[in-house]
């Protein structure tokens, strides 16, 4: 149905691993690179992490920043047949559990938790909570904002436990007797940030997918050789300062080079996290009343392997366009 | 006869219809947009068909959810209604005796008014954290932000209508011998229960905010939590029937606010010819 | 015993002078009917004998004692527009006098004590002829009853300074008349010091012990807010035989 | 000498005294859990003290932010102004045109009221993905927000205060002649123009709050954009003297508004004595 | 030309008769004294033939046509309680009339028609002796002010049927002969047709050309508003010289 277009709109926003985005734009970087492919990208902050996704998958963006997870239950399952363009980062500790009562992960038992529900934090819970052989039902999950998350734990001496992520993770972790009892270098690999676009799109515009693949790896090579500009940038616009933004790199695990996000999207790993992202978001019903089974959407991986249902693919994994990149064919 | 559009006036049905109007036009955009585009995408969420939403109210309305054993939407419903019930309750006997005495002792004036004028511009949601130490984070929290997010132009609206009670009257009452006291039994309060009647029907949309907003905050149910929760995957089908489903109690309340005027204060229809 | 004693007073609304140099000293139980031109400062004068207002300059003093500065019990008002309580049926806007002086509380009146409320204000009620208005709210009556129950409503609590202003402008004559005997009989009764403002000359002659003239005296063409209206004429009725039975010189 | 509370009036200095003494109270309630608060844990950010926070203002309102060169405050400032303009602008106007519509002309009432009344009651915060797709991310939306949050109420007060208008008035414009129109200019207009502004000044605190609320959903700058921004890192100390900011902005506006009302309505002033 | 003819007219608010069994034909012109008892139905009567409310049965025609159900420039009125426009001075209030008339759009003049018309009406302002109020507001204004101002009102847009009730109720014997001077002379000049509801029988008489007497024929004492009040006399002064002037038969 899409037809080749010039014009294009991509969402982010604001999260250690996605600041690139912001800097893209305000650099003019973005702009270089899709004179050159003759096209234009205009880049959208939005403040708010769902409404940018929803906003995605009701059409108002042709690619988006998200996570593993939230690609599969926003958009591949409000039915928008979607390409994660380019593996970004997956989280290494940015999220985390945080107790102020206790000091390992069994110490949950009984507790309320504090977390974004249905979110990657509600996922690494989950994946704490099978380390040690507990069950959702022996928890009480109390759905919070994040935005309202760090002053709840702050403040409130109702709030003993929170899960969440960075800068928040950091925040909470730094109150008085607080522990993190998990976070994700726990479970390496499996909270993924992704730059999602319109398979459509993609398929009859792949101008696109080579200007934001070009402009993100350039901007990886400046990050990794340390550029203090585009670093202070990107840790103002993140409402810290350098160090703050330092901290919050260190536990995001970044693919400066195109190779290695390559390798990691080619892996056979992906396929067993992907299902078990799918696990979880069925069993919380997340793939939508009309799943009967968790393979209800399909997930395709580089070189064709699909797990799901392979007549409804809505999920794919790409690792074409970085190909490029690390062949410096861009 | 070519009368003044001021003096002509629809018949019953006429007025049914015309009401209707509005109502009908937004529902056929509503049919059309979703067709459009569940025709480009079956699985679109944002406009889902009406079958869908009925498929939704029906597992949310009557089958007990799987998790927790209860029924969605009447466990949501509950504690929403308890908490926004407890908030306009509370709410409006501040702005009752904030009002009164604000409007009415010119000390208390003095004292209160620009300190409310103040307190209503605050906007709650900037201030959250500092409620949270003081309120702590269960249901007295959820309360306290409807409180404070209507209470105050319950009061300014409150003291505006008391002020606006001609001079005389008051007047007349002391030299009936009324002490302050009887002034507001007797005077003051019949004389603004219409308007107050009427500042409320104007505050439920903002309450229903405020209460929706408090249960994003940290909830485990609630109509709020539902929607906010099930927003992070973009479930209209869920989203849209719970807020006519907010909607249509709010409109509930309206209407026995509305109902409770007439009935309590018959002054204000008879003799209105 | 209420002797009302006006010392050079004067009344002034931003720069228009509205009374100047008025002197006055009322026997108790005089009941002065105050006549003068429209708009020359009669209802301005009964707002300051109320404490609505307070005079530029110059004191009030009842018996003696400065006027009390706010309004209260000891003085009764019928203003000139009728000004009944509008959420208040006729019946509860004339009880309300005693149900202030006798709840206490909440100024209402329950059970016995109600109806016996009730009992005694239905002989005024009568005498205003409302009776069968008597569960009428005050936007169903017509002029003429709505300014018959503030005197109801005024004459109730007996108070020893009665505050009139045109209050029998908008009645026939036949109830008009009517009025003057309650009024009249009430005055007698009570020993009350009445002051009434009225158009109708023969009416003011008729009822009152004294008539009180207001006019200007100095008038300038160019500004005419510049002096204000005094008392032109103060004219004790002394040949009235009633003059003589009430008023306590 | 006893006299009843509501004659008693405080003077020009007892009235500023009074007025001053709950801010007063206020003040020494948070230094002193300020200071409670840093002696046990020094880096406690919920309640800094002054001294952090004049530092932070400092550098928000006059060090010029690095990347952009511009002041970070006045820049919020100035964009959160112009889209807080904008939205009540067009709310008055709505308010005004529907209000009176709705009020005056029962066709216009049998048609909008119920559908208005329904509106007013919709939460807007639950439909967001709606309106965003409707009317777009960037400023549109956010004015859009203001407006879709307070011209409901704006509408529904105006015409409660339309219908007010004593009838006898409304008919003695008729018997000198006017049509509907002069009616509007010449009694409605100006009869209502002074309660509009009473609206506007209860609308403020909503106002900022739709503002903020869009700011924090889809914004590059503004003042609700900065404490969404470092909410996350629960800066009190930038967050407090925004929120100090915005309720001064608001108090100011307030204040015009009834300046306003005082110099175009002269007539509210003279003769009430 | 506007004669009024009523025809079998009840009016009833609730189970409450007001009017009933009302007919009259009022040739153009005459000027109509209502008088009656306090509360029987004359501003009732007045508020029918304005098209203010709609009677229970009957009709009212003028000049054999049905009484247009809205009320218009052809039907002035003051009304009981005076009730000028708050927000306008004197002078704006009574300008206003013209106003509507000549600036079709916004009801407002400005410039030299504004000024044309202030000139115009400073006439009528000067017989109501409000020259020197000119630009005060309602709320600064005596009682009797504000009457004379409803007046003056209701004349600048010289009405062919003029509706005034009480008109003169709250003004001093001189200022009221000057308003019946003023009256008199307009309703000669441009031959309207007026009711006038009066308490003052002498006034009825002296400026009317008929009077019209409500009162109620049929009373049930346990029932009183079981039955309405009725043209009880119905009486043109056919001795007077300016009736035949002109009033045309
Ligand atoms: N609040 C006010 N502000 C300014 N001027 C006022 C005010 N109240 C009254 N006046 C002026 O004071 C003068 C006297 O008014 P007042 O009401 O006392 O007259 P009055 O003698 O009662 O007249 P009437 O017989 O017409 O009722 C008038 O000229 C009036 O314009
Ligand atoms: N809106 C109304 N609802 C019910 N009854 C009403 C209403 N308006 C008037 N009435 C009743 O109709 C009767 C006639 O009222 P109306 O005002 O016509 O009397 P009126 O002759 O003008 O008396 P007055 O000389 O006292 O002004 C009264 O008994 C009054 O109680
Ligand atoms: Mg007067
Ligand atoms: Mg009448």
């Amino acid at each position: 149905l899409s037809a080749e277009k010039k014009d294009f709109k991509v969402a982010w926003s604001i999260y250690a691993g996605w600041m690139p985005w912001g800097y893209a734009a305000d650099s003019g970087l973005m702009k270089k690179w899709a004179d050159k492919y003759g096209i234009s990208v205009e880049i959208v902050q939005i403040n708010d992490y769902v409404e940018s996704i929803n906003q995605y998958t009701a059409g108002a963006f042709d690619g988006c920043v998200m996570t593993n997870m939230d690609a599969l239950t926003i958009p591949a399952a409000g039915g928008v047949d979607s390409t994660s363009l380019i593996s970004g980062d997956f989280s290494n500790g940015n999220d985390g559990i945080v107790l102020k009562k206790g000091k390992t992960v069994a110490d949950l038992k009984g507790q309320k938790i504090n977390l974004v529900e249905l979110s990657v934090s509600h996922y690494l819970l989950a994946r704490a909570l099978d380390t040690v052989k507990l069950k959702e039902k022996d928890v009480s999950v109390v759905n919070t904002s994040d935005a309202d998350i760090v002053s709840v734990f702050t403040s409130s001496a109702d709030s003993t436990a929170v899960v969440t992520w960075n800068p928040q993770l950091a925040e909470v972790s730094a109150v008085k007797g607080a522990t993190k009892v998990f976070d994700s270098s726990k479970i390496p690999g499996e909270i993924i940030d992704l730059m999602v676009v319109n398979s459509a799109t993609l398929k009859d515009n792949p101008k696109l997918g080579k200007a934001l693949v070009g402009v993100w790896y350039e901007m990886m090579a400046k990050m990794e050789a340390g550029d203090q500009g585009m670093l202070e940038a990107m840790a103002k616009a993140s409402g810290t300062d350098l160090a703050g933004y330092k901290a919050q790199l260190v536990t995001t695990k970044m693919f400066y080079k195109p190779a290695d996000a390559v390798t990691f999207t080619t892996s056979a790993q992906l396929p067993k996290t992907m299902d078990m992202v799918r696990s979880f978001s069925f069993e919380h019903g997340l793939l939508g009343e009309g799943a009967k089974t968790k393979d209800a959407v399909g997930i395709a991986f580089p070189g064709g392997k699909t797990i799901g249902d392979a007549k409804n693919v809505k999920l794919r994994f790409d690792a074409e366009f970085m190909k490029l990149a690390a062949d410096g064919k861009l | 006869m070519g009368r003044r559009i001021i003096n002509r006036r629809p018949g019953k049905g006429g007025a049914l219809f015309w009401g209707a109007l509005p109502f009908l036009a937004v529902l056929v955009l509503y049919v059309t947009f979703s067709a459009l585009r569940l025709a480009e995408n079956p699985n679109d969420k944002l406009l889902p068909a009406f079958s869908t939403i009925a498929d939704t109210v029906h597992r949310l309305a009557f089958v007990p959810d799987s998790r927790s054993g209860q029924v969605l939407l009447w466990a949501d419903t509950a504690s929403s209604l308890t908490r926004l019930g407890l908030g306009l309750l509370v709410s409006t006997v501040i702005g009752l005796v904030l009002g009164i005495g604000t409007g009415l002792i010119p000390y208390v004036r003095a004292g209160l008014s620009p300190f409310i004028a103040v307190l209503s511009l605050i906007p709650p949601m900037a201030v959250l954290p500092i409620l949270f130490i003081v309120f702590g984070l269960d249901e007295l929290s959820k309360v306290v932000l409807i409180v404070i997010g209507i209470a105050p132009f319950l009061v300014r609206d409150m003291a505006m209508r008391v002020e606006a009670i001609p001079s005389e009257l008051v007047i007349k009452a002391q030299t009936l011998g009324a002490n302050t006291w009887q002034i507001v039994t007797r005077l003051v309060l019949p004389s603004v229960w219409p308007k107050l009647m009427d500042s409320l029907r104007l505050s439920l949309g903002p309450a229903w905010l405020f209460l929706i907003s408090a249960e994003a905050i940290a909830a485990q149910d609630g109509l709020g939590y539902r929607i906010f929760l099930v927003r992070r995957y973009l479930a209209m089908d869920v989203i849209l029937p719970y807020v006519v489903w907010i909607t249509l109690l709010a409109f509930c309340m309206d209407w026995a606010l509305r109902y409770a005027n007439r009935r309590l204060c018959p002054w204000l229809e008879r003799g209105a010819s | 015993m209420s002797r009302v004693t006006v010392d050079n007073l004067w009344m002034e609304y931003g720069d228009q002078v509205v009374l100047e140099r008025v002197n006055l000293d009322i026997p108790s139980g005089e009941f002065c009917a105050l006549v003068g031109p429209s708009g020359c400062g009669k209802t301005t004068f009964l707002r300051l004998l109320l404490s609505m207002e307070a005079p530029t300059r110059g004191t009030i003093r009842v018996d003696g004692e400065k006027l009390s500065p706010e309004p209260g019990p000891d003085r009764g008002v019928v203003f000139q527009r009728y000004s009944a309580y509008p959420h208040l049926t006729v019946e509860e806007n004339v009880i309300l006098g005693l149900e202030f002086a006798r709840a206490p509380l909440w100024g209402k009146l329950w059970g016995k004590a109600k109806r016996q409320a009730q009992d005694e204000v239905a002989a005024v009620i009568h005498a205003v002829g409302l009776d069968h208005a008597k569960s009428k709210y005050p936007a169903e009556l017509s002029g003429g009853m709505q300014q018959r129950l503030s005197i109801a409503q005024a004459l109730v609590r007996k108070p020893r300074i009665l505050l009139m202003d045109e209050p029998f402008g908008a009645l026939d004559p036949g109830t008009k008349a009517q009025m003057h005997d309650l009024v009249r009989d009430l005055w007698r009764a009570e020993k009350m010091t009445v002051f009434m403002v009225t158009h109708d000359i023969k009416e003011g002659f008729g009822l009152g012990t004294r008539v009180l003239a207001f006019d200007k005296v100095r008038v300038d063409p160019d500004e005419p807010q510049a002096y204000g209206a005094t008392i032109t004429l103060n004219l004790p009725l002394e040949d009235k035989a009633e003059r003589a039975q009430v008023v306590q010189l």
